[in-house]
């Protein structure tokens, strides 16, 4: 498709957005700081840039438009009434410096939100600042770093984690100065309880891990992980993004996590965007109490009030400019007022349900389970291998395969250790006839990697594009439009 | 469903989940009573109502500027809002070829070669920008350290120095004189790995980058210059700073599409000159082929990201901004380079008027003299935080204090008037104020 | 463009345009200046703000519902909205199947064989209702009266009546007795083309609809049932009335997914039996397929319409509600009959709390006996129109006065609650009643 | 695609919009009075009910996605802006009937609205409240009627039209109690005055024509016809419809019309909705003026207040139950006030200017044009009657294989004058570009008929579904789902 730079014309512009141009108050400025020449940003007309993007759109797979199991990301259906409320105007239009008194009623809304978050986590206090996952993470960790060097406790230099964490847990320590060490994950998706044993030391700041783990399956000894981390004077850091598996099941804290961040783009309602935004915010236990970054949200004298740097000296400071992704929190918070109590669970309940039965019946088609023997969570893993072997079709074939069938891939080739795999997340949002759907699909894939396999290798078929070398994108690096 | 599975019901589901742990059967976490989403709307419209309603004349890093209808209407389209990453480019094509296209946008603006698609805000991508410099320095003068102008957004450097210090990188300030940079404090000792300036700065003030940028790059380091991509249809950008330009240009895209909504979600974007593209953090957008040699994009460089580097990676982040970016992509093409400076001279004209009318009232006055943008730093007779509380009662968001961040500054009040305020508005606030003060 | 055509001006292309009719090089009409959309935005604002902020007591055929947030986002989608008339079948059949979905739920609703795909509105669609009626019955009694009872909305049979007058059809009145059809009025005199009922009616009564059936269909009259749609996930369809049930069934649909709008755009709604199929007006969708065996859906009965017949159509529209269609498909499928009932239900029990309320001041009570649906008419000491405004102080809609429609009724004031009412707001009102009553 | 029963599974819901149904307040309801089963509506999940119809949106062409050249119809880009506007809470959260002192805002945008319509059209009044086009022809023939009877002059049966007429115009004069008489147009698309003044005369109501006409040039003698149909004792009626081709250059009144409607959803912004929404004002001269439909806004004490059937006694009354399309007539305005004085001008001058572009073009393509002797308007007929013979290819199979090209088709087959024609419509927000695609697909069209004319009896091919079969639709009717 033509790109909007291609249907630019000399002088054309969208009219009604273009205010007269007050050169008076320009010719104040001084001409050094002037630039020379306009920018060359495409100059359309508004319906050319409405029908450029509308088409646009059409090119894209999403939750609204298609089947979108990707594992680890929970593409499930966000209530259009979260973001409509998030939306409402007096949200909207409020400066995020606004003095308290002129925003009591969105601080109750925060405030409420974090109450909700202790409460399904079971953690002593929530910061709802960071900006997504990864920036929770950081904050997490940020906060262990924190709460070691207050005791004095320098020479903590290293995190660990299982080696099938997500990339966002090694790459945080390292963004905190740590250095990071895997700890192997045994046959059954569960930590190597022996090899963490072994790895741990003086050295050890802490654990990242989270629960399910990024196997799909649940981690039975987190008790007993704690207890060896613990022990040997680390802390221990959740990663949220699984908590739609457990909600209203476990509380996070009751498995003796020191820290965690939520994602709640994932568990509570917000639509992925193409790539974002989401929220991450923290949640601590007593011990990092002290080292929460600002801004949080504090009762006071029957309102609300921000709590900075002077009311959390032993903060990790703030890590945005403002407040963090407000608008995603208000969604977080109108989904969690959908569900209410009763609904926490149900989310666990679906999310589970649906994984299971698909791996079930995936399992009865003659797939092969990564884990055999363990229940699905709210995800699960299979592994192609075989038909790699049998047919020389991999996963990523399998995948770009299943594009054709107008649904979208399961998560490929994570986590690293299980060869040719799919991490596959239906999500609690589905139902019974979408998840069949995707069944009859995966039998004629597989049938057809008997008949045809070289059709799996040259797949997609349907789509607007096949597929992309991605060789030549890293190549012959293009970053953006250039004239001719 | 269950039947298939083989258990008889959910809870056996959940059965490898120790039972100690288990919440039980009747969890009472979580908010009360489920609402419908019309009870839902009903209380969420209720809080939302309650803080409306003011008159903004606040600035200072989030600004009330005019987004076309069909901006939203367009990126909140389930196609766009719905996706995930476009991790499967055949399936994504929208998503990519977007935010290629708005690569390109940026790219355009900031006088830079490369772009990414996002990061979190503008003050978590200036820790981004710094650690890009640290690593880039590391080939050379192996300096941690970063000289930071006072001058730029408290919060920023706030928010900066958080994210870096963990990483052992120092900042040291570049004083300020009059509001801006003061040239002849520029240190001569030791090497820096960057610079880092605002412009135009905190105050609305327009540096003299040309200057800073060629002390920096004679001085071996990197400048990261923090931009706001609205005063680019009109200012030179950093690409073009100095005798060789600024190395990487930084900011916040709110004023490009995105509504205030209490400072987020807005974007950071990160641009850079080509020997920085592989410094770059996050998703990167790149045009390429397929077997028919039709024109697509994918995520690429991807060698750089966690996912795919995990520890080695030049950030941590995964997650970005998407949404933000796809209403940027559509502002900018809706407005226009012509669209963006009117915008951007129409809020320059009106903080003028509004600044006249406030300065005419006695003992008001401009705190530093010389040329600002779109906002101003006025000094009052009373303090600030007490003159805004009293606003509030005539619906005038009246600005943002100085006092907590600059306090050697008095009673100083960070002004902005953007195109979307009405000459009558202007008026109300002035006249507010002179009752105010008298 | 204009090289090419061969002329050297715009103004040369008007040339076939007699020079003493052209209006000359500057035109004086139009509005003024041209405002940019955020000075339209601005100066539309102001005014609708004007008029914001009441609480909704008023229904009389426009009620106040609660709307999914989907359904608009849905119905504003591109590809609904800026379609035309789905006169190219295969272009169209988002569209056209949406209809056809549409059609067969507003069958399922009213108990009927067929449906259009909408007319402008329910008081319009009364008058197409009694023409097909009356073409029906030139076929056999050739009667062109038509008997309708006291009890429908009074702008409806206004409406009706200035549009079927003109084709000579005369409008006789059943009258009332407490609100509801007195039965035993019902004439004995010549032969009806049609009786007109409205259920709930238009003070919220229910009428017997079983014996107006009845009567009518023993004295060979069509029955034309006013329904309101949302009542039907509760109500008897009109479809099921008395022995053989109503012919037609028509009524606005509003209180499917529109927001009120002022009153419009809404739509209306007409349904038949098969019999009468050929007689409706307006658009109707088919089921059929193309070569290759798959389904497809595309206007059909066209020989109705205007487009083919001209003179001899069964109507003149050709542009009807579609958009208000598409949201009311959307509101439909994500009501449910559950959803959809569940709404009729809370907002009886709110009008019930509220008719509680009132009528505990003094002075306040039902003007009517017998069961309402969501809407009462009370009688109040003082004119409805003097309390209604003394309401509007204190942010009350209060009603809808019967003053001008039905003065022989006294002080009457129509209420209702629908269930975005809360009892707050219910209580709210009854406090400031009480007190303008005091 | 399946439809959303087909989907529908026994007590499946969209949760958050189900209140609990208070089984109580139906309680005290009579027995005989509710219904036995609740009705077959679809039971789905908010989820599915999303994306089944965002899925059906993208089977749709429109102006958002495809050029959309419909002659007649004017399908143009019409700004979000105005949606905007009309999409406020304030205006949608209006009860009609609201007192007026809590109705100002609002009275006040119609009363600009109509002063705005009286300034374009040189009329004296207009009344806002026809809810479409047909209509407001519905409000003005019946004004027509009501003007000769309140003068006594009972024997005027008849109403004129151009044959080559919409078709709503006879359609309209029928459901006004008139017979219709149809007036040639001769070959150069202007009415046959000798055919005209042989047919006038004291039967004759009136004549309804639109200007530009349905031929897409402009009627040079509506002077005179004026003359003679107001010499006869009959009242000239003006169909808006393609006002756009005119604004700001002539005005209807000064052409002698006594009375007439607007197309809002042509020439003022509305998009069309699939079918709907529009509104169709009418404005009338002194003659009509007792007659107006009502309610109409009047200025009062520095206010607004409605006019209703008893400050006109002699309206023809009320036509909906409200004061018609609210909305529309919102963005109506908001669209006026966007493109002010010059603005209109602009309208007029972009419409010609791409119809005489397009249609220069398609001529030196080799095209015939319908009334060649003539300029273009802001639309002209092509005809393919050559094609149709040397080819045998119809024009709605030139029709089908355009929509493979991704465009919509013009208008076929009206006006039915013109044997096998095209009514094409580019609109005045259609870009250069756009209009050279067109061409290029005509031509390439145009080739393919002459090389594989089944190629083009079978179009489209490119589309969800091939060529539908209407009388199949019609012969075994099938108009709501049934199970099974
Ligand atoms: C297991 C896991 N951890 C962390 C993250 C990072 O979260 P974010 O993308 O919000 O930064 C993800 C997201 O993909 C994840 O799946
Ligand atoms: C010339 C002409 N007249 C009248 C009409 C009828 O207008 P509406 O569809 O709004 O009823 C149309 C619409 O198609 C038209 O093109």
């Amino acid at each position: 498709m033509s790109t909007i730079f291609d249907l630019s014309q000399p002088g054309r512009n969208a009219a009604a957005q273009c205010a007269d141009l007050d050169g008076a108050a320009l010719a104040r400025l001084p001409e050094a700081a002037l630039r020379a020449a306009s920018p060359a940003l495409p100059e359309v007309s508004e319906l050319q840039a409405v029908r450029h993007y509308t088409n646009l759109s059409a090119r894209n797979f999403s939750i609204d438009s298609q089947f979108y199991p990707l594992g680890s990301c929970t593409m499930k259906y966000n209530p259009r009434g979260a973001h409509r409320a998030a939306s409402l105007s007096g949200f909207l239009g409020r400066h995020p410096l606004a003095p308290e008194r002129a925003s009591q009623g969105f601080m109750e809304c925060l405030f409420a939100l974090q109450e909700i978050l202790k409460e399904v986590t079971g953690m002593a206090a929530v910061s709802l600042t960071p900006m997504a996952g990864a920036q929770g993470e950081f904050a997490g960790v940020a906060m262990i770093r924190a709460y070691h060097r207050a005791r004095g406790d320098l020479e903590r230099r290293e995190i660990l984690t299982p080696d099938a964490a997500h990339g966002t847990n090694p790459a945080t320590a390292v963004m905190c100065g740590y250095t990071v060490r895997e700890v192997a994950v045994d046959g059954n998706g569960d930590v190597d309880l022996d090899a963490l044993k072994a790895a741990v030391g003086p050295q050890t700041a802490g654990l990242m891990m989270t629960n399910p783990s990024t196997c799909g399956v649940f981690e039975r000894q987190a008790v007993q992980i704690a207890q060896v981390v613990h022990d040997a004077g680390g802390l221990l850091y959740y990663d949220g993004a699984n908590l739609n598996a457990i909600l209203g099941k476990v509380r996070p804290a009751d498995m003796g996590f020191d820290v965690l961040h939520l994602n709640l783009h994932k568990t509570f309602a917000t639509p992925h965007g193409g790539g974002g935004p989401g929220a991450g915010p923290v949640g601590v236990g007593e011990r990092l109490l002290p080292h929460l970054p600002v801004p949080v949200v504090a009762q006071h004298e029957g309102g609300y009030r921000w709590l900075t740097e002077d009311d959390v000296p032993g903060t990790i400071g703030r890590l945005s400019a403002f407040a963090g992704n407000a608008g995603i929190l208000l969604r977080a918070l109108a989904y969690a007022l959908m569900l209410g109590r009763t609904g926490m669970d149900r989310v666990s309940d679906f999310a589970v349900l649906n994984a299971a039965y698909l791996a079930t019946r995936l399992k009865a088609a003659g797939f092969e389970l990564a884990y055999p023997n363990r229940a699905a969570t709210h995800e699960f893993i299979l592994t192609l291998a075989a038909q790699a072997k049998a047919h020389g079709v991999s996963a990523m074939d399998f995948a770009k395969r299943l594009l054709d069938f107008g649904m979208h891939a399961p998560t490929t080739y994570f986590p690293l250790l299980v060869p040719e795999c799919f991490l596959i997340e239906p999500t609690e949002t589905e139902c019974r006839e979408e998840l069949d759907r995707f069944v009859d699909a995966m039998i004629a894939i597989a049938e057809e990697a008997e008949r045809d396999p070289e059709h799996l290798r040259t797949a997609p078929h349907n789509l607007p594009v096949g597929r992309l070398d991605d060789v030549k994108a890293a190549r012959d690096l293009k970053l953006r439009w250039t004239p001719g | 469903m269950l039947e298939q599975i083989g258990v008889d019901s959910i809870a056996a589901l959940f059965e490898e989940i120790p039972a100690e742990l288990r919440i039980g059967a009747s969890p009472s976490i979580g908010p009360g009573e489920a609402m419908s989403e019309m009870a839902m709307l009903r209380w969420m419209g209720e809080r939302a109502e309650r803080d409306a309603g003011l008159v903004c004349f606040a600035g200072a890093g989030c600004y009330d500027h005019h987004v076309p209808a069909a901006v939203w209407d367009i990126a909140g389209r389930g196609e766009f809002m719905t996706a995930y990453t476009p991790y499967q480019a055949e399936a994504s094509q929208g998503t990519l070829q977007l935010v290629f296209e708005y690569q390109s946008m940026m790219c355009a603006l900031t006088a830079m070669d490369a772009s990414n698609a996002s990061v979190y805000d503008g003050a978590s991508g200036l820790a981004e920008a710094i650690l890009m410099a640290v690593r880039k320095a590391a080939r050379k003068s192996r300096s941690r350290r970063v000289l930071m102008a006072e001058t730029l957004h408290p919060h920023y450097r706030d928010a900066a120095r958080n994210i870096v210090a963990n990483q052992g990188v120092e900042i040291e300030t570049l004083p300020m004189a009059g509001g801006r940079c003061e040239l002849k404090r520029l240190p001569d000792d030791g090497a820096f790995a960057a610079l880092v300036l605002q412009q135009p700065n905190f105050f609305g003030l327009l540096e003299d980058a040309d200057r800073l940028t060629d002390w920096a790059k004679g001085h071996g380091a990197a400048v990261i210059g923090v931009v706001n991509p609205l005063t680019l249809s009109v200012l030179k950008p950093p690409g073009q700073w100095g005798e060789s330009g600024a190395d990487i240009a930084c900011g916040d895209g709110q004023p490009l599409g995105a509504p205030m909504s209490s400072g987020g979600p807005s974007f950071g974007f990160i641009c850079a000159k080509a020997p920085l593209t592989r410094q770059l953090p996050g998703r990167i957008i790149g045009q390429t082929e397929d077997a028919a040699g039709r024109v697509g994009y994918s995520l690429t460089l991807q060698a750089r990201e966690q996912h795919i580097r995990r520890g080695k990676a030049t950030s941590n982040i995964c997650t970005n901004q998407g949404l933000l970016v796809t209403a940027a992509a559509v502002h900018m093409a809706l407005m226009g380079a012509q669209g963006l400076a009117a915008a951007a001279a129409a809020s320059r004209a009106n903080t003028l008027r509004l600044v006249e009318r406030l300065t005419a009232i006695d003992g008001v006055r401009p705190l530093f003299p010389g040329p600002f943008f779109h906002e101003c730093a006025l000094a009052l007779p009373k303090p600030a935080p007490e003159v805004l509380d009293t606003l509030l009662d005539r619906g005038v968001l009246g600005g943002v204090s100085l006092a907590k961040h600059f306090p050697e500054l008095g009673n100083a009040l960070l002004v902005c008037a953007t195109e979307k305020r009405s000459a009558e508005e202007i008026d109300t606030y002035a006249k507010a104020l002179a009752e105010i003060l008298r």
